[in-house]
């Protein structure tokens, strides 16, 4: 879960980092009160997990309240990078003498948080050369201590009072790190101004598995409509921009799937893996999801290992019975309970092929027909 | 011989008096692997199909010299779960839950580190070696003992291989689930390791996928392997940013995309299939190519 | 620091540990209130910071709010084994099917925290069998997992839901250890009851140098008035039943001086290691507070060290010019600046020994004479 | 030769900007000792008598290649300083600091067993190789180089045994001041160890007292010395339950009395003294012994 700016820099100053003054709006004449009530000039920034915000138009500074608003109003509502904004965070405008990167995420190479640091603020850390960066692994249990902080702070090249508050407030990221369950918190730019330092962006990115002990944090939710729907429903399922929906069991199956499908020309609608031992009712509603995202075909792929070859086609037979095909299906249609399932979907007029070549090749051709949609 | 388990694996399963626990114990004790007990706390003195139940791993390794864990309890439960394997002394942990907390894996990873433990998953389908011991859900049936080691990101689609493999005449000497998260106890490259010592093993596949960089370190490797290596990547139509159901499977800020993979495994000399079914035709040919080098 | 009972189960009932239901009072009236709202039979337990209460009287059942208060109105003022019962505690008489003990403690040798669990819980843990005592050393710093509790339990001979609430309470004695900085904290007996495990007696001991991070404990002073006075200088000082006052700098050599003198046929008053290079100011403060306990002779043991000898010859020399001398002191003068320090005592009438030997022997000697306190 | 401490060992001073971390840094300077450094963070690049001034110990390394470090800071912050030098890669860390809280003191020992770092104290006067190097706030006129390893729990009252061993003509190979806190870095038993096999030491003095069981231990591992072992012990007329000064000097419910100390020693062949004085003319015995069996 990915948690807006002025979410993740709610959640650091209540760690104590310091951040700029300010507020999130989602009302022009709101906004124009906040940046009335920051004064001098201030900064509007859109409210949108993407990257890369400033190039594509969604910080600008205002010189007073009016101003604020009228960015505001533009911001509001429009979409930035394909995403829309729905809130902005006004904020006193920094004075900058120096913007340094820290950000804590996971090794997974090494199966250990690192801390990442550089003197190159406010460039996204994948541009930054490597000889720049100072790394250091964070080995549990023992965690990151104070002494940690101040090694870095030197590494960058930052001393006295301000390599102090650097140091302090490397440790308190790491304290949003641990007791957050991120997979990712960053501070980009850390800003140093006056010998003062503020967190001037801030990025954090919970774990979804973790999300169960944190009650207190706030949450946000990423996807379409349909995907938030699957989702709830315990499935995973991607939207595409294709036209064929792919059902299969399995992450790896699916995507699996996907590329095959695409290497025979046709282009998928979406991923939805039905996998992990679903039951029949399930199974039924996310067909019944894939046919409401009007496909021109759909193509169903099992390997039945946990997930049951009767079940797949139980829950295929209430489709068709309830709903309806309004498209073509090609079902693949192999493993546990195989026969079973085989026999059933014959009963029921459907055919079953024994591979995916043969299946993905059959739903590219039945896509290829007439839209039924239309 | 195998890697990692073999008829000498007694497997102790952890909450095995819930719905999937007791479900795979029996499949595993029918498939012929040594269950020699089961833990459930609270629940010591119960048995199932004459599995003993305890309270504790710490009994089980004491009272039935179980030296491998599979984990099945819930998500929340699974971080203490596995420690108590790993503290009890047994030298193989299977953790089969999904959805644990990516700080709960990295301590998990830690201790077992510390204890000199093999952890296989969070996330995985398990490990078999055919003939020998199976621990995990996979369908049995696929497999055959035989001279390819498997290493694969995810279950279904290394079913897909493996029936493939079977079907061709080839079978494995030791499957293994790395698991589909982002912090998992073995990669590819700690696999590859065992494979590359194990005299059964004459050839290696690679079920990699999108994400992280385990099939680039993979790629490191194998070049100083003796031993030909096939892979099969998925997630070559997979857009950036989205995740694919495994927690690993996503490109992030432009890291761990299929050409990466593609072209790192290539350098090295692994042959990569471009379908699924296409592994066991090239896992012919490389080993066509071994024998006849092992020949002259 | 040492807690009483009522104060170590207040906090463990903060970290979750079922202890029985009751309150502490310090006035009769009080107590049999309390008795009549617990109601039925309750036990009036004196408290002091003693071992082995129960046979010494400290622990008595009553069957009715009069007699508790009864109970009370003997316990309140008196002695308990040398030390005066200022409060008492009331709680429900607990029926009794099962004790065990658990605590945690300090292994010096290993360094390491130790669970300790045994199911001859009531008795002092010294006095069980060593075979009958379940003893796991907690690993820094990964600490104790829920497991581990459940372990324990099993070994105890505990499971079923009895046994997943021992190893509950483990878990949060754990707790109760790190968080609050203890040296030793125990529960014994832990009474199983009907079901239910409460915690019928409870020690915590805090670490003295870790509690300036511990605002929120109560704080509970052990000692005599001339011992915690000296002990807020900063000063380690300890009464004795003698007549010899002690002074010298460093811990093992004043124990030693003790040693020395009680071969020597002398009986110290008191303990006082004024080392750790403390100045003339309070060094002179102490000297005036070991003549306040009004000993037969004082003897002052220096090797000079960090405690510069000149320095203690000021501090002498500024009690004789103020309060004066009315018993015969016995100075040993040696290590740093020794030369200044023995001439600055021989200017002001004080004469100096070089060994220990003959010091003590002085001392003695000069204690055995007329007692001039009479 | 001689332990722990020699004259190849380079000294960082942390808390070297403080009253007694600059004071003791000079005596340490002048007696000979290799002071190449002083950490004082935030401080970095002042110099004390030449001695650099730095922000970390990291940099103290690097730079000038400290190999152990003597910790002067206060008590709440010596956790963090000692953990910073078991991290930095010095193999000595000597804290001086008292009053350190038990739990800290038990999480910076398995911080230094985790990277096999030699931690003495704290509440340490220090260690001493005569001649060689000091780090420590002991009086180093009385000390002389020779053949006695001197290990001992309290500060002044190995002063006095010192003292009276250099007055007898016996000189020192090291003197380690373990510290008076109930854990420590070093026991006797550790301390034992190394002068066992330093070939300069041809005898081992123990200074120890009433409370724990580190005297007991050492009686155990005497018995397989070839090293003959004189002791002296204080806390004879200490009174059960007060602690005597030090955290560790406390009889408390009934262990760690004289009587058990005295017992465990004398049981393994150690010359345990009546007073402090009389272990000088002990070691002459014991070393005449070994001189002659040696000339043998």
């Amino acid at each position: 879960m990915k948690l807006y700016e002025y979410l993740a820099k709610d959640i650091m100053s209540k760690f104590g980092i310091p951040v700029p003054r300010g507020s999130a709006a989602d009302d022009p004449a709101e906004v124009e009160r906040i940046a009335a009530s920051i004064g001098g000039e201030v900064v509007v920034k859109a409210q949108a997990l993407v990257g890369g915000r400033g190039k594509a138009g969604g910080i600008k500074f205002a010189s007073s309240p009016a101003e604020a608003r009228e960015i505001a109003e533009g911001m509001l509502g429009s979409e930035l990078k394909g995403v829309k904004v729905e809130k902005v965070l006004i904020e006193e405008k920094l004075k900058i003498d120096k913007e340094v990167y820290v950000g804590i995420a996971v090794d997974t190479r090494k199966a250990r948080p690192v801390l990442i640091a550089s003197g190159s603020g406010g460039m996204e850390i994948e541009e930054v050369p490597e000889k720049e960066i100072v790394r250091r692994l964070i080995e549990p249990p023992w965690g990151l201590e104070a002494f940690m902080g101040r090694e870095i702070t030197r590494r960058l090249g930052l001393n006295g009072p301000v390599g102090g508050k650097v140091a302090d407030i490397i440790m308190k990221l790491y304290h949003v790190f641990t007791r957050c369950d991120a997979e990712l918190t960053e501070i980009n730019p850390l800003v140093i101004s006056d010998g003062n330092v503020v967190a001037a962006d801030a990025r954090l990115n919970v774990d979804d598995d973790a999300l169960y002990r944190h009650p207190e944090l706030p949450r946000v939710e990423e996807g379409t409509p349909t995907e938030l729907r699957v989702k709830s429903m315990g499935l995973s399922y991607v939207e595409l921009d294709g036209d064929i929906a792919v059902m299969a069991n399995g992450a790896g199956m699916a995507m699996a799937t996907l590329d095959v499908l695409q290497r025979y020309g046709g282009r998928p609608a979406n991923f939805l893996d039905a996998g992990g031992g679903a039951s029949v009712e399930p199974m039924a509603e996310a067909i019944g999801i894939l046919l409401s995202t009007k496909p021109k075909a759909i193509l169903v792929n099992i390997f039945g290992g946990i997930t049951r070859c009767d079940d797949v086609a139980r829950a295929l037979i209430k489709v068709k019975e309830t709903v309806g095909f309004p498209v073509p299906v090609v079902i693949r249609l192999v493993g546990t309970n195989e026969e079973e399932g085989v026999s059933l979907l014959r009963q029921h007029g459907f055919e079953a092929y024994r591979t995916m070549d043969e299946a993905t090749r059959a739903v590219v051709e039945a896509a290829g027909r007439a839209n039924p949609w239309q | 011989m195998a890697i990692i388990v073999d008829e000498k694996t007694k497997v102790v399963v952890q909450g095995i008096t819930g719905n999937q626990g007791s479900f795979h114990a029996r499949q595993m004790l029918a498939y012929g692997s040594r269950v020699v007990a089961g833990v459930s706390p609270g629940k010591g003195g119960q048995e199932l199909d004459g599995i003993p139940v305890y309270d504790t791993v710490e009994e089980a390794v004491e009272r039935r010299g179980a030296n491998a864990s599979v984990i099945f309890v819930p998500a929340r439960f699974a971080k203490d779960a596995a420690l108590e394997a790993i503290s009890a002394g047994v030298s193989v942990v299977v953790i089969i839950t999904e959805r644990i907390p990516l700080h709960d894996a990295i301590y998990i990873m830690a201790y077992a580190r510390e204890k000199g433990v093999t952890v296989i998953g969070p996330n995985t389908f398990g490990i078999i070696s055919p003939g020998k011991c199976k621990i995990g859900i996979m369908p049995h049936q696929i497999y055959a003992p035989g001279p390819v080691g498997i290493a694969a990101r995810s279950g279904t689609l290394s079913y897909e291989v493996a029936a493939a493999l079977t079907g061709a005449g080839f079978g494995q000497s030791t499957v293994v689930g790395l698991g589909g998260d982002r912090v998992v106890g073995q990669r590819f490259v700690d696999v590859l390791k065992k494979f590359e010592q194990d005299p059964e093993t004459k050839g290696v596949v690679l079920v990699g996928e999108i994400g992280g960089s385990a099939e680039e370190e993979a790629a490191e490797y194998v070049k100083g392997m003796t031993k030909p290596v096939v892979a099969y990547l998925a997630g070559k139509a997979a857009p950036p940013g989205k995740r694919m159901g495994h927690a690993g499977a996503i490109i992030e800020r432009g890291r761990g995309t299929f050409e990466s993979k593609v072209k790192a495994l290539e350098g090295a000399g692994v042959r990569v299939a471009s379908v699924p079914w296409e592994v066991a035709s090239l896992v012919k040919e490389v080993l066509g190519q071994t024998i006849e080098s092992e020949q002259r």
